[in-house]
């Protein structure tokens, strides 16, 4: 039985951890500026404990291996434990995972703890039950004034835009976020109705939508091309329904769409979307 | 003046069991009793909560099959056969709701404590034993109406409410949100309050019976784990449960007073403006995040509740099988008290990125894995406990190694979890999933499964079969790992969590296999799950016979018959010498000592520590 | 069970302490109105008011509630759990602030300038 | 006894085990930790509220006449109560249980004396145009910030939330201490001594509610 057990828990081992060797799943490949240093982190992380899962887990199956009752008369070894072994083992850990913590809060901080870089690319972002609304300021770079007692779905002014503003005229709103490559960029993400999540697994990026809060956030995305943009948070019946994309443009590009009047952005936006491939999962 | 003792003590003294059928089995005072019923309320609950886990899984992996059966029982939910995604999404929220409140918080506090701490500390019964019934009970209705929950959603569906077992608000807050969030909603809420009162009843009574009523000789260090662990647990219930009724009583409010607490100005939720429509009031001010910090102060600390006793049990187990002394014992107390302090400090780990203060999350942050140290020094010395044992593989013994590889499986993932740069990839994806069902979902059921097949003798007199437990441990052991360590793998991919289905997404079609594998994998399981029913049921009537202390254990519970008498000592108060894990003690006649055993001289509360015998090492 | 309670039925401290206690209550009481009329920045008001209120809380548990008179067992048993439980709860309050600072203003009347918060 | 509670060491024998290590019976035990948890479940109200204020604009709508004159003669009759009950305590420590039955008499009298003092007021607030989802009229304007946000709704929520759960927590130990009144010679003097910790406990959340709720929302002229 010992040793039936000890073998069942080492095979467990291996299998789990050789899953994590199956770089088909794994992380897609990432495009933004702070994922190096999280995949990096990730990494690090993911093999201390991944070491000490199987450390334990090895160390574990010897155990019940080597001092599973053999039927000899002999008795257990009498010992109510070691106090340096306590001391020493709690020392241990303590540094390894306090030194994890502190070693991730660098990415953290360069995410969160300052403003978006000074002529970063602003997006307003509008969720809803069940879309995305992504709101560009276009030529004159002003948002147009928004008032939910403006917003009507059936006649598509999901957020709400007051036409009587001036510099909601060149404004354009539209399901698809389009971002430029290699410029820092900063969304206002609000809500229209629950807590909703924006998630592009490539940005190796996550934010809550508030109800009630215009919340902040910034980073920079490199590499261009169309990624797919999810609700990670759960929001409702349509929840896993509450998909779009994410354009990430050249510059020229990207500026040249921001420029044209709103019904021309629409069908450029659909070219664009054409145009572009979600990659290759890999 | 010296403390005064239990008059009963010494002298013969018996409390005679009541006769009629309702005040023995029914409305109980005798803490045995309650402790199997609230054992019975979690089985029944774990059938629920099992059978809809499946029926997600189908949904999962074979989205748009037509299930015919499911047509004729859930009409509202699965019209047609097929399964609309609000049935799923209430499939989830009560999933997630009934294992962890109406199982991992009745079972193994309410039941298996409440059925031994009095005995293991020699006392006759509860401080408290009306009381004792009545937070059983209260418990029971709250079982009861979380169940009309499901069919009294209001919605012309019939399906419960679905926010998720954290009813996030303003979804959870708002009736128009959503179909099954009307009374269906309201139910749940309600459920979870009753609940609330339920347990903080039982917790200080916990308390009371342990610090009052431990028999003479039975000091601090002296107490078996498990008592350590449930009351440990006793006190996090106290002090966490009533911090969600607050919310509970609040979130109830914005429901049904038209108060905001959790709900902002200026919503617009399927087509209405807050305050243009009489089913829509006017709502402004409040603030979800409120509700989060409310809902996980008590989260947090519910999660160590449901996984110490676990704990406990193990400690105990490994200790009695092994034969040989827990290692470390005081650390193991200190382990055990430094979770449950730490473990009101670290909520803020579930709101990375809720839009909490970045400050606070990196505070956070840190307390959160140093909370895995004393976890780490709990798993270090469990495998001390084994090393150099003679250990015997009984059925409870091997669910008690289980438990301590699952746990660290599960455990070290929250250590990603942990850390607010990593958590923003990994929250509410799978990983998470992953990471809680190995240590709720798995770790502490075994502990469970370890406590039934280990206490069963005790409980009813008769041996549970070994040989179908054997077979019961080998599937769910292996059936387990297959179904939870794939969704870390999902996880890191990406593939969020409550997500009706996986189709809408590229991305995700690669782990289609995988979504397969751990359906077949988890519906294996669950159907093992038969025999561990079938094994209870048929011991309890055809298992052989068995003695007082069928384990060769220690502890008190061992030394009074099975079951033990309505008064569990037959009126005479054991009084104890020595230390609870007394085993393989040199020169000794038998391996094992039990507590009750006078020794000539007096004996230190715990033996002194790394006194180098026996070939240990220094 | 606790049918044997305890034997010492003596119940320490004389009416007239208690008396005096009560006439603190009041006169700390009486303060805090006084305070509500003093116009003062809301947060010294509130420190003052906290401040007060938890020395009335200290005299009722210590006197009327006569944990003063319990084993000092029994004062660190209660006192330090509910203590910190309740300090934790301050946490919450940075989110407060920021809930406030990020709150989303819509513009009541157009022009407006760019959205800030 | 007395010289016991000075004791500051703990002798071991106190938590070997077969006595009551705080030389406490059961009950007196069980309803200082229901007291605990009790209180908790006020502190997370509470801190709701100041949460929730600190994050809204404000209305401070309170005159002296009714609601400070009657929260503070409220206030008056819980620590009155606390006054009288804990005679009541003492006298049955003595074994006077005339005098004890007096005592909680008039402690009961003392509370529904705050509960009726209370209805008043929640009455007179209702009329004025309260409610838990929104503010009389002249409130709105009159407290309306520099910058046009209106007052938050969530006064009237949090006041009736906080002020009610009081109310039902003097209601019950309004009974409960008639019952105890009732059969106040049967009882021991721990069980008076335990209703009288549940009262006190009430007048001591009153302590918090008071400056919290009302004082902090004194109506001052030129506001
Ligand atoms: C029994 C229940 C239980 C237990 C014990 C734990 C234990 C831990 N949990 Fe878990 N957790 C949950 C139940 C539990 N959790 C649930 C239900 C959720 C999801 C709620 C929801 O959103 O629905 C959750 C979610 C969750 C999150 C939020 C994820 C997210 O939503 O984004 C985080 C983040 O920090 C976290 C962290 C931790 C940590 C650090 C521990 C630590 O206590 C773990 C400590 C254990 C170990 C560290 C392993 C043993 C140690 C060794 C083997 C030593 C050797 C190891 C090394 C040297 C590395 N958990
Ligand atoms: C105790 C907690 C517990 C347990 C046991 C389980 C058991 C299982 N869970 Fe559950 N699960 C949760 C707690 C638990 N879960 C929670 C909190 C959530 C989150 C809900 C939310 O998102 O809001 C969740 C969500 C969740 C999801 C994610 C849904 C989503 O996000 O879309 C999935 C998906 O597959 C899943 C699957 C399963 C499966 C297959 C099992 C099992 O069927 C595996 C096999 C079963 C066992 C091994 C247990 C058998 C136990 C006994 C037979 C009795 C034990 C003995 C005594 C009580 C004495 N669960
Ligand atoms: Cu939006 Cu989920
Ligand atoms: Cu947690």
């Amino acid at each position: 039985m010992g040793r039936a057990l000890a073998v069942i828990i080492w095979i467990l081992t291996l299998g789990s951890v050789s899953l994590f060797f199956v770089n088909k799943w794994w992380f897609p490949t990432a495009i933004s500026e702070h994922a190096p240093a999280l995949d990096r982190q990730f990494l690090l992380t993911i093999i201390v404990v991944g070491l000490s899962f199987a450390a334990a887990q090895i160390g574990l199956g010897w155990m019940v291996w080597k001092y599973r009752d053999t039927g000899s008369t002999d008795r257990a070894m009498y010992t109510h434990g070691s106090n340096r072994l306590e001391v020493v083992w709690t020392i241990v850990t303590a540094v390894i995972f306090i030194g994890l913590a502190v070693m991730g809060q660098s990415v953290w901080a360069s995410l969160r703890f300052n403003d978006a870089p000074a002529g970063s690319f602003q997006v307003e972002v509008v969720a809803q039950q069940f879309q995305w609304n992504f709101h560009y300021a276009g030529k004159d770079g002003v948002f147009g004034r928004t008032h939910p007692t403006l917003i009507d779905d059936s006649s598509l002014n999901f957020i709400g835009i007051d036409e009587a503003d001036p510099s909601s005229k060149d404004d354009a709103v539209h399901s698809v976020i389009a971002i430029p490559a290699g410029r820092p960029v900063e969304l206002t993400l609000r809500s229209k109705d629950v807590i909703h999540n924006f998630w592009v697994p490539q940005l190796r990026f996550k934010q809550d939508l508030v109800p009630g809060m215009a919340i902040k956030v910034h980073f920079t995305a490199n590499t261009p091309g169309k990624y797919e943009l999810a609700c990670a948070e759960l929001c409702g019946q349509l929840h896993f329904k509450m998909r779009s994309f994410m354009l990430v443009l050249p510059t020229d590009e990207h500026s040249e769409l921001m420029t044209l009047p709103q019904d021309q952005f629409q069908t450029r936006m659909t070219e664009l979307l054409a145009k572009y491939k979600l990659p290759a999962s890999n | 003046m010296s403390g005064e003792t239990h008059d009963t003590h010494g002298a013969v003294h018996r409390h005679e069991a009541p006769t009629s059928f309702i005040r023995k089995y029914i409305f109980s005072l005798d803490h045995k009793v309650i402790g199997i019923q609230y054992i019975i309320l979690a089985l029944v609950a774990v059938l629920v909560g099992m059978t809809m886990s499946v029926l997600m899984r189908m949904n999962l992996s074979w989205p748009g099959t037509n299930w015919p059966i499911l047509g004729t029982l859930f009409p509202g939910g699965a019209p047609g056969g097929m399964m609309t995604p609000e049935f799923y999404l209430s499939l989830v929220t009560m999933h997630g709701t009934i294992m962890v409140f109406f199982v991992l918080t009745t079972a193994p506090q309410g039941g298996f404590g409440n059925y031994f701490l009095p005995i293991q500390i020699g006392a006759e019964d509860m401080a408290f034993p009306v009381l004792n019934m009545l937070s059983f009970w209260v418990t029971f209705v709250g079982f009861v109406v979380i169940l009309a929950a499901i069919f009294f959603s209001g919605a012309e569906s019939t399906v419960g409410p679905i926010g998720g077992w954290t009813g996030y608000a303003p979804l959870s807050a708002l009736p128009n949100s959503g179909p099954g969030q009307g009374m269906g909603m309201n139910l749940w809420i309600i459920s979870i309050a009753i609940f609330c009162v339920g347990s903080l009843l039982g917790a200080l009574n916990f308390i009371t019976t342990l610090l009052n009523m431990r028999a003479p000789g039975m000091s601090l260090m002296r107490m078996p784990l498990t008592c350590w662990a449930w009351f440990t647990t006793a006190v996090l219930a106290l002090l966490s449960f009533p911090v969600l009724l607050g919310g509970g009583i609040l979130l109830l409010l914005d429901r049904t007073a038209g108060t905001s607490f959790f709900i902002p100005g200026g919503l617009y939720v399927s087509g209405v403006l807050s305050g243009t429509s009489t089913n829509f009031p006017i709502h402004t001010g409040g603030s979800p995040i409120l509700w989060q910090h409310l809902f996980w102060f008590f989260g947090h600390p519910e999660v160590y509740i449901a996984i110490l006793p676990g704990m406990g049990a193990t400690s105990h187990i490994l200790s009695t099988f092994a034969r040989k002394p827990v290692f470390g014992y005081r650390a193991m107390v200190f382990a055990i008290f430094a979770i449950g302090l730490l473990g009101f400090f670290v909520w803020g780990h579930h709101m990375f990125i809720s839009g909490m203060s970045p400050y606070s999350a990196m505070t956070f942050s840190i307390l959160t894995l140093s909370i895995g140290v004393p976890s780490a020094v709990k798993t270090f010395n469990w495998l001390g406990t084994l090393w150099g044992g003679r250990i015997r593989f009984t059925t409870p013994m091997l669910f008690a190694i289980g438990f301590v590889s699952l746990f660290v499986a599960g455990g070290i993932t929250g250590l990603v979890l942990g850390q607010s740069s990593l958590d923003l990839p990994m929250h509410d994806t799978y990983f998470v999933t992953a990471h809680f069902h190995l240590v709720m979902g798995v770790a502490s059921i075994f502990g469970m499964f370890a406590a039934t097949y280990f206490w069963f003798p005790k409980m009813f007199g008769r041996m549970m079969s070994e040989r179908l437990g054997r077979i019961h441990f080998w599937v769910t052991f292996v059936g387990v790992y297959c179904i939870f360590v794939p969704m870390h793998t999902m996880g890191i991919v990406g593939m969020p969590r409550r997500f009706a289905q996986f189709t809408e997404y590229e991305f995700l079609a690669t782990l289609h296999p995988l979504v397969v594998f751990v359906s077949i994998a988890a519906i294996a399981t669950v159907i093992v799950q038969i025999l561990f029913y079938f094994n209870l049921v048929w011991s309890m009537f055809k298992g052989e016979k068995a003695g007082p202390n069928p384990w060769e254990a220690t502890t008190l519970e061992w030394i009074t018959t099975s079951p033990p008498p309505h008064d569990n000592f037959a009126g005479v108060i054991p009084t104890v010498y020595r230390g609870p894990y007394e085993f393989a003690v040199p020169g000794a006649p038998n391996d094992f000592i039990l507590q009750t055993e006078p020794e000539p001289g007096t004996v230190p509360a715990t033996e002194g520590t790394g006194n180098g015998h026996n070939g240990h090492r220094h | 069970m606790s049918a044997h309670a305890e034997e010492h039925e003596h119940f320490a401290g004389s009416n007239k302490l208690f008396t005096s206690i009560w006439v603190w209550l009041v006169v700390l009481t009486l303060i805090e109105i006084g305070l509500a009329y003093k116009p003062m920045s809301t947060i010294l008001m509130l420190t003052i008011l906290l401040g007060l209120s938890i020395i009335k809380a200290a005299l009722i548990v210590a006197y009327f509630m006569h944990l003063k008179f319990e084993r000092l067992s029994l004062i660190l048993t209660i006192v330090p759990m509910l203590v910190i439980c309740i300090c934790l709860l301050f946490v919450f309050f940075p989110d407060s602030f920021r809930s406030s600072d990020l709150r989303y203003k819509f513009k009541e009347s157009p022009p407006a300038p760019a959205e800030s918060h | 006894m007395s010289t016991e509670a000075r004791a500051v060491h703990f002798p071991a024998a106190d938590w070997d085990g077969g006595v009551h290590p705080y030389r406490v019976g059961h009950r007196k035990l069980g309803m200082w930790l229901f007291i605990v948890s009790d209180s908790l479940t006020f502190s997370a109200l509470l801190i709701g509220y100041s949460y929730l204020r600190a994050s809204n604009v404000w209305p401070t709508p309170f005159h002296f006449n009714p609601s400070i004159l009657f929260s503070s003669l409220m206030t008056m009759c819980l620590l009155s109560s606390s006054l009288t009950m804990v005679f009541g305590v003492s006298a049955s420590s003595r074994g006077d249980w005339r005098a004890t039955r007096k005592w909680i008499l008039a402690t009961i009298f003392f509370g529904l004396a705050f509960l009726i003092l209370h209805l008043y007021e929640w009455n007179h607030l209702i009329h004025e145009g309260l409610t838990p989802f929104a503010l009389p009229a002249q409130w709105v304007t009159q407290y309306t910030a520099a910058d046009g946000t209106l007052p938050s709704p969530l006064f009237g929520a949090t006041f009736f939330a906080i002020t009610g759960l009081h109310m039902f927590h003097v209601f019950t130990g309004a009974i409960y201490l008639s019952v105890v009144a009732a059969r106040v010679k049967k009882l021991k003097h721990e069980d008076i001594e335990i209703s009288g910790l549940y009262w006190h406990f009430v007048d001591l959340v009153w302590m918090f509610v008071f400056p919290l709720i009302y004082i902090m929302s004194v109506h001052i002229e030129g506001h």
